[in-house]
């Protein structure tokens, strides 16, 4: 009996607590439907419901144009991540060669290095590559990441030995060796990389800021804040409330589609990195 | 189906830390060679030199005559056999037999003769659809070898194959293995640490200690004639019992014992320190001058191990019959002199 | 999941994803066929790319010859570094209508920016067009015209007439008192929940220099009748009464509760929660739009101080055209700035955007007579564009801007130190920087 | 001979070298210049010696900026690491709909930090924001979040706490479910009860976990940007202003990029340091 009261009343506390999490984002979605006036009210409800809002939005900004750069952007992105990193991780796992560990020190050095002191030099070599407004400025400087090399080097030291002895006997590359044995032994590291770094990439909005001027080049969160920020909104809560939604909307679908990956993925790469 | 050689092989991973000293060994075709040592003693590193998964710091491999040192691994022809099994667990039982095949661009016919044929052989053909997680340890030992046999190489490797099963599946592996080398013919080379592997199945067995080769030779010269005082050691089991004493003339004395030895050529009276060696099996009891006090009996059904002490020098006994002393008992023993061996106490090299 | 691990060991997708994305990215116009093609960027400003659209395609079937492309310009809070950035990486357009003359400083001293003064009609084609003292606010230190003045906004205050109305205030504050009279009418509960939800005005929390122009820098200009926070471009001009006063006089608005110092997002003005705000002519059509049915509302001058006699200046929020030097043609791009800032173009720019070109003889001319008359409000902002002040021309302005800003919200806002203290902590800050920035 | 291992090795991490080269080494090697100039990103670089050095060791806001991600750090840590571990041992608790509430708290993270500073700012408001509006109807007065020096930057805090905390939960929840139940069982027949259970067993066993959840919110608090830049702008009295805003206001208002390089050293210094001192402090703890 003490128990289910006990039991009672903890999820009493975890629901008011769940509330607490995922209220804001129904108001979010409830403001894009409500009339503009009542879009400050605590309700998610409003008096009667249009997509006024989106439409007004999408009348100013081509989002869905944005969406496909995003998509774009951060699929290229997490691809080379997953095949460059996990190439180096690798090396740094299993190969013993000059500088290794320097490297692997490296790695764990530039993980702590503020952005901010790359960002203008960063944006100066873009422009001296002409790469200023293209896709090559948003994918490229992300097309390797110090994280995923770590993840895999941590995933791949687990690796038996015996299998790559094998399979350089069995005639395999060092490349071989990795796509086609270590690939598939560590779906769960490819899922925890691949996963982080897509939404790392499709949040980002900094660099795009600084890259991307043409609106037909931008992702969608650097659209979304100027949009927001800018003078575009003109002050129109539920437009902008309603350019977030479009915007987090992708992510929080992959998110509930993916949802146990997502979570072992993070659980994996906190303990791992 | 070739011969090996092995030329003056050096490996140091650091400068001066040499693990492998001026190797040198010529394996002929078909030979069945074991490695065999302690852990630590080069053994693997030598076989993983012959695969090419180690660099080779100085010397030469020739494998069927052609040098192979900058060969890497997939060009030597050969095939290896790896401890923990090393399968591929992504991929089922035929899928990894046939890795290696496919990666060579055989034929799809060809390759699933070579299977269908290896797991006739090995008796593994019901597993083929299985992946390697659902099979027992001995399952996967068969599919690791017919992993190499699918290949038909010159040389077959093996590092240790039998270490991680139990002991009854390991004498029955032993045995299919050695019946494995009969029917196929091929050059096999074999690692293990465990001497009774090397003993059972070798053609010829090398025993290393450090890097250095102690004595090459057939099982029964090196249990019968070992070269050194760590050979004697290493081969036999309950292993050979040592006691350090003085030979003067053709007399070792030592603590509690004094032995008369024939075949001694030395006639001079000088004292010298000997260590005296015996195996288990030349102690007889009941007759003869040493007492000696029982400190254990283990009954093994067949025979029976006697630990004993000999002024505090323990030795075991391995008498041919069922017996029990109680511990604490005296009891009478006799050395079968002319089974005993005499070593050099400081460089353990065998004298007699 | 499938798919994506599908796709991912598929070379053949890997590989033409590449492919198309360097086609993408490899759309360049190519420049040989004897065409001159200039870059044009505007704001982003909904309007303005109606009216830049409109003027470009009117210039580009007149002009076979000269090609604009046109392209807004992300602004928002960075609109600057946007500007800047661009300029440094050498992606700058050849021609921008959106240069913030508070950067032109800086932009002048990096060579990015053409002067108007190396075109032979250059300076006499602008003299022509806006009134000589307020053409001499742009002229940069070296005496030479780095920007092409093109239009301003000069602010006011916009007030809720129906709240004025509700409180019985028959007219707008023209003093400091009267502001403060109906300050303490509006302020207050209105729906008896015991919870403050109207104000007088309100505040940008985020602090940024750049809030600060409106609201202590059109006091300041008001006030001091026409001055700026720096005097000949280079020395210190607000250590002063003027802005000790308007320190305490915003200190105790806060004290008071006129002002509400809280985030919002949305307009609140049109909402009703707020009873004035100071703005420009370009939020008449913003208001147009969105007010709800029966708003009521009015432009009135920043109040001055009671005692204050002489003209009513402004804060004039200019923009100005940019040409820059990295540009092929500067000639055709004069020509074609020329085009955007003629008498015809004004027109469109008062129709379309509701904002002011900075003209002589605005009201009078019989241009723009018919529109004046069809919208009175823009008359009003109109009359004022000759009583506008802009920014001093000094590398380091947002500098001493920031250092007022810091003291404002110490001063004013947190009401933490007195007015004096934060006078002399601004003034410290401001001489460090200009000494060590400065021209 | 170059041994093969050597030659595969360095052929797998040349991306990684051109990579590096381009993107890290250069970049810094470039800020590390520009320590010694004064650069307003358009024009030439000017060479200024040390005096950027001396400027920041006399820099009020520099040290405020510190001082505010001290105060960040101090708030935003223990809230989080109890409130997450609290939450995990519920949830661990054979709680039914577990996946449900783990992925509510879990929301949050995978959401753009764009969205949801656009709905933190609203519900910061003082005055007119659903925060306000809740604690009216429990008769709390308004709370001044963002307005005041003295909130505005434990607010932003407990912001941070709610965007993150779905991470810190499941990173703890996998460490709660990685202790083997025959502990537990060992302590019952013990006699310990739950309190002395959570102290003795659960707490120990979780200590990796929370020397994770130490360094990334430590990394995350010196990283603190997006949050101040669009809520506060640093303010109220630049009470939020963090070491990464205050470079980028240096840096893209006002142009300053020596300086700015110069803070970003300084500020990767004392992260570095931090971060070492907890490493070795926490290392020889476990």
């Amino acid at each position: 009996m003490k128990g289910k009261i006990k039991k009672l009343f903890l999820l009493s506390l975890l629901t008011v607590l769940a509330l607490m999490f995922i209220y804001p984002f129904f108001w979010m979605i409830g403001g894009t439907l409500k009339p503009e006036i009542e879009v400050m009210n605590f309700s998610p409800f409003g008096s009667s419901w249009s997509l006024d809002s989106y439409r007004i939005m999408l009348g100013k900004i081509p989002l869905f144009r944005a969406l496909f750069n995003s998509i774009i952007v951060s699929l290229i992105s997490t691809v080379s991540v997953l095949v460059l990193s996990s190439m180096t991780g690798y090396a740094l796992a299993r190969l013993r060669f000059r500088g290794r560990s320097v490297i692997f020190n490296i790695i764990l050095f530039t993980m702590v290095l503020p952005f901010q002191l790359t960002l203008i030099p960063l944006y100066v070599l873009m422009v001296k590559f002409g790469w200023v407004d293209t896709y090559a400025a948003l994918i490229v400087p992300y097309t390797i990441s110090a994280f995923a090399i770590l993840l895999f080097r941590q995933f791949f030291m687990q690796v038996p030995h015996d299998l790559i002895d094998a399979a350089r006997i069995d005639g395999l590359s060092e490349l071989g060796i990795l796509f086609r044995i270590f690939w598939p032994l560590s779906k769960p590291a490819l899922i925890t990389v691949g996963i982080i770094h897509y939404m790392g990439i499709w949040n980002e909005a900094l660099w795009p800021m600084i890259v991307v001027r043409k609106l037909s080049m931008m992702t969608m969160p650097q659209m979304v804040a100027l949009y927001a920020v800018g003078g575009q909104a003109e002050s129109q809560v539920g437009t902008q409330l309603a350019a977030a939604t479009l915007m987090s909307l992708p992510i929080i679908i992959i998110y509930l589609v993916l949802q146990r990956h997502f979570i072992a993925s993070m659980a994996s790469s906190g303990l791992k990195g | 189906m070739a011969s090996v050689q092995l030329k003056n092989l050096k490996k140091a991973y650091t400068k001066d830390n040499l693990v492998i000293d001026d190797f040198s060994l010529d394996i002929s075709d078909g030979e069945f060679l074991v490695l065999v040592g302690p852990s630590g003693c080069g053994k693997s590193t030598i076989l993983r030199m012959i695969a090419g998964l180690e660099d080779i710091t100085a010397g030469e491999i020739f494998i069927d005559g052609n040098l192979v040192n900058d060969q890497p691994p997939k060009n030597r022809d050969i095939a290896m056999v790896f401890q923990n099994y090393a399968l591929y667990p992504h991929m089922n039982v035929y899928n990894n037999l046939a890795f290696g095949l496919k990666l060579r661009k055989f034929p799809k016919q060809e390759i699933a003769k070579r299977v269908k044929l290896a797991a006739n052989i090995l008796e593994i053909g019901r597993y083929l659809q299985k992946k390697p997680k659902e099979l027992s340890g001995g399952e996967r030992q068969r599919v690791a070898l017919g992993r190499a046999i699918v290949r038909d190489p010159k040389v077959f490797l093996f590092d240790e194959p039998l270490s991680n099963l139990d002991a009854k599946l390991r004498v029955q592996m032993r045995a299919e293995i050695k019946k494995l080398h009969n029917e196929l013919q091929t050059t096999m080379i074999y690692v293990t640490h465990d001497q009774v592997e090397a003993m059972t199945m070798g053609d010829r067995i090398v025993i290393l200690k450090d890097g250095i080769a102690q004595q090459i030779g057939s099982p029964m010269e090196v249990y019968q004639v070992p070269s050194n005082r760590f050979v004697g050691s290493f081969i036999g089991s309950p292993a050979m019992n040592f006691i350090e004493g003085d030979l003067t003339g053709n007399v070792f004395e030592g603590p509690g014992v004094k032995v008369e030895l024939t075949d001694i050529e030395d006639q001079s009276n000088q004292k010298r320190s000997i260590t005296l060696g015996i195996r288990p099996e030349d102690i007889s009891i009941g007759q003869g001058q040493i007492t000696a006090q029982v400190i254990v009996t283990e009954p093994l059904g067949s025979e029976t191990i006697i630990h004993i002490k000999l002024a505090d020098n323990p030795l075991v006994i391995k008498y041919p019959q069922l017996v029990f002393y109680k511990p604490g008992e005296k009891i009478i023993i006799n050395f079968n002199t002319a089974r005993i061996m005499l070593f050099d106490t400081h460089t353990g090299k065998r004298l007699k | 999941m499938e798919l994506l691990k599908k796709l991912m060991q598929n070379n053949t997708v890997c590989f033409l994803s590449f492919t198309v994305i360097f086609l993408l990215s490899c759309g360049k116009v190519s420049d040989t066929d004897g065409i001159v093609r200039l870059t044009y960027w505007s704001s982003t400003n909904p309007y303005e790319i109606e009216l830049a659209e409109e003027l470009v395609s009117e210039w580009n079937s007149a002009h076979p010859d000269t090609q604009v492309i046109l392209q807004p310009l992300p602004e928002g809070r960075s609109g600057e570094e946007v500007l800047i950035i661009a300029a440094a990486g050498g992606t700058a357009p050849d021609i921008c209508s959106n240069v913030p003359p508070v950067i032109v400083p800086l932009l002048a001293k990096g060579h990015v920016l053409v002067p108007v003064d190396s075109f032979d009609d250059g300076r006499d084609y602008l003299a022509q067009r806006i009134p000589e003292d307020l053409l001499h606010t742009f002229v940069a230190a070296d005496g030479k015209l780095y920007q092409i003045p093109w239009k301003g906004n000069p602010v006011m205050v916009q007030y809720n007439m129906g709240i004025l109305k509700e409180v019985g205030y028959d007219h707008l504050p023209a003093t400091w008192s009267e502001w403060a009279e109906l300050a303490e009418l509006v302020s207050g509960d209105t729906d008896g929940d015991g919870r403050d939800d109207r104000w007088m005005g309100d505040i940008n929390i985020i602090s940024e220099w750049r809030q600060r122009l409106f609201d202590f820098y059109p006091f300041f200009i008001a006030a001091s009748g026409g001055q700026t926070i720096l005097k000949n471009n280079c020395e210190i001009n607000f250590d002063n009464q003027v802005t000790l006063d308007i320190f305490a006089f915003f200190a105790r608005g806060f004290q008071e509760g006129w002002y509400a110092n809280s985030t919002f997002i949305g307009d609140q003005f049109l909402r009703g929660h707020i009873t004035a705000h100071i703005t420009g002519p370009w939020n008449i059509s913003h208001t147009e739009r969105f007010k709800p049915a029966g708003f009521e509302y009015a432009f009135g001058p920043i109040p001055v101080p009671d005692d204050f006699k002489g003209d009513y200046y402004t804060f004039g929020d200019p923009k100005s055209i940019g040409i820059f030097s990295t540009a092929k043609h500067p000639e055709a791009a004069w020509n074609f700035v020329k085009f955007l800032i003629s008498r015809q173009a004004d027109l469109r720019l008062l129709e379309i955007c509701a904002q002011l070109p900075l003209r002589k003889n605005l009201l009078p001319d019989s241009l723009y007579i018919p529109y004046f008359r069809e919208n009175p409000m823009m008359g009003q902002f109109a009359e004022l564009v000759p009583y506008t002040r802009g920014f001093d021309q000094n590398p380091a302005l947002q500098e001493v801007f920031d250092a007022i800003n810091e003291q404002f919200d110490a001063v004013c806002i947190q009401r933490r130190r007195d007015p004096q203290q934060g006078l002399s902590r601004a003034v410290k800050r401001s001489a460090n920087v200009l000494k060590a920035r400065g021209l | 001979m170059v041994s093969r291992e050597q030659r595969a090795g360095h052929l797998l991490v040349a991306p990684y070298y051109i990579f590096f080269a381009l993107f890290v080494a250069y970049p810094l090697i470039f800020s590390f210049v520009l320590v010694f100039h004064r650069w307003s990103i358009v024009g030439p670089l000017e060479w200024v010696g040390l005096s950027n050095f001396i400027e920041l060791g006399g820099d009020p806001l520099f040290w405020k900026s510190i001082g505010n991600t001290l105060i960040f750090l101090i708030i935003h840590v223990p809230l989080q690491v109890s409130f997450a571990l609290v939450l995990a041992a519920i949830l661990n608790s054979k709680i039914p709909a577990q996946g449900v509430f783990r992925a509510a708290f879990f929301l949050p993270v995978v959401v753009s930090g764009v969205a949801v500073t656009i709905l933190w700012k609203q519900m910061f408001s003082t005055n007119l924001g659903i925060l306000n509006q809740l604690l009216y109807e429990f008769g709390i007065d308004p709370v001044p979040w963002v307005t005041d020096p003295s909130w505005a930057m434990p607010s932003i805090a407990m912001m941070a706490t709610w965007k993150n905390i779905g991470l810190y939960v499941v990173l703890f929840l996998a460490g709660l479910q990685g202790i083997p139940r025959h502990l537990y069982e060992a302590a019952d027949i013990d006699g310990a009860s739950t309190v002395q259970k959570f102290f003795h067993i659960t707490i120990p066993a979780i200590n990796p976990v929370f020397v994770v959840v130490l360094i990334l919110s430590t990394l995350g608090g010196f990283s603190l940007f997006i949050e101040p830049y669009v809520i506060t702008g640093g303010g109220p009295m630049n009470s939020t202003l963090s070491g990464v805003l205050y470079i980028y206001r240096q840096a893209f208002s006002f142009f300053r990029m020596g300086y700015a390089a110069t803070i970003g050293f300084a500020l990767a210094f004392i992260v570095m340091t931090v971060v070492i001192i907890q490493r070795r402090f926490v290392e020889r703890e476990v």
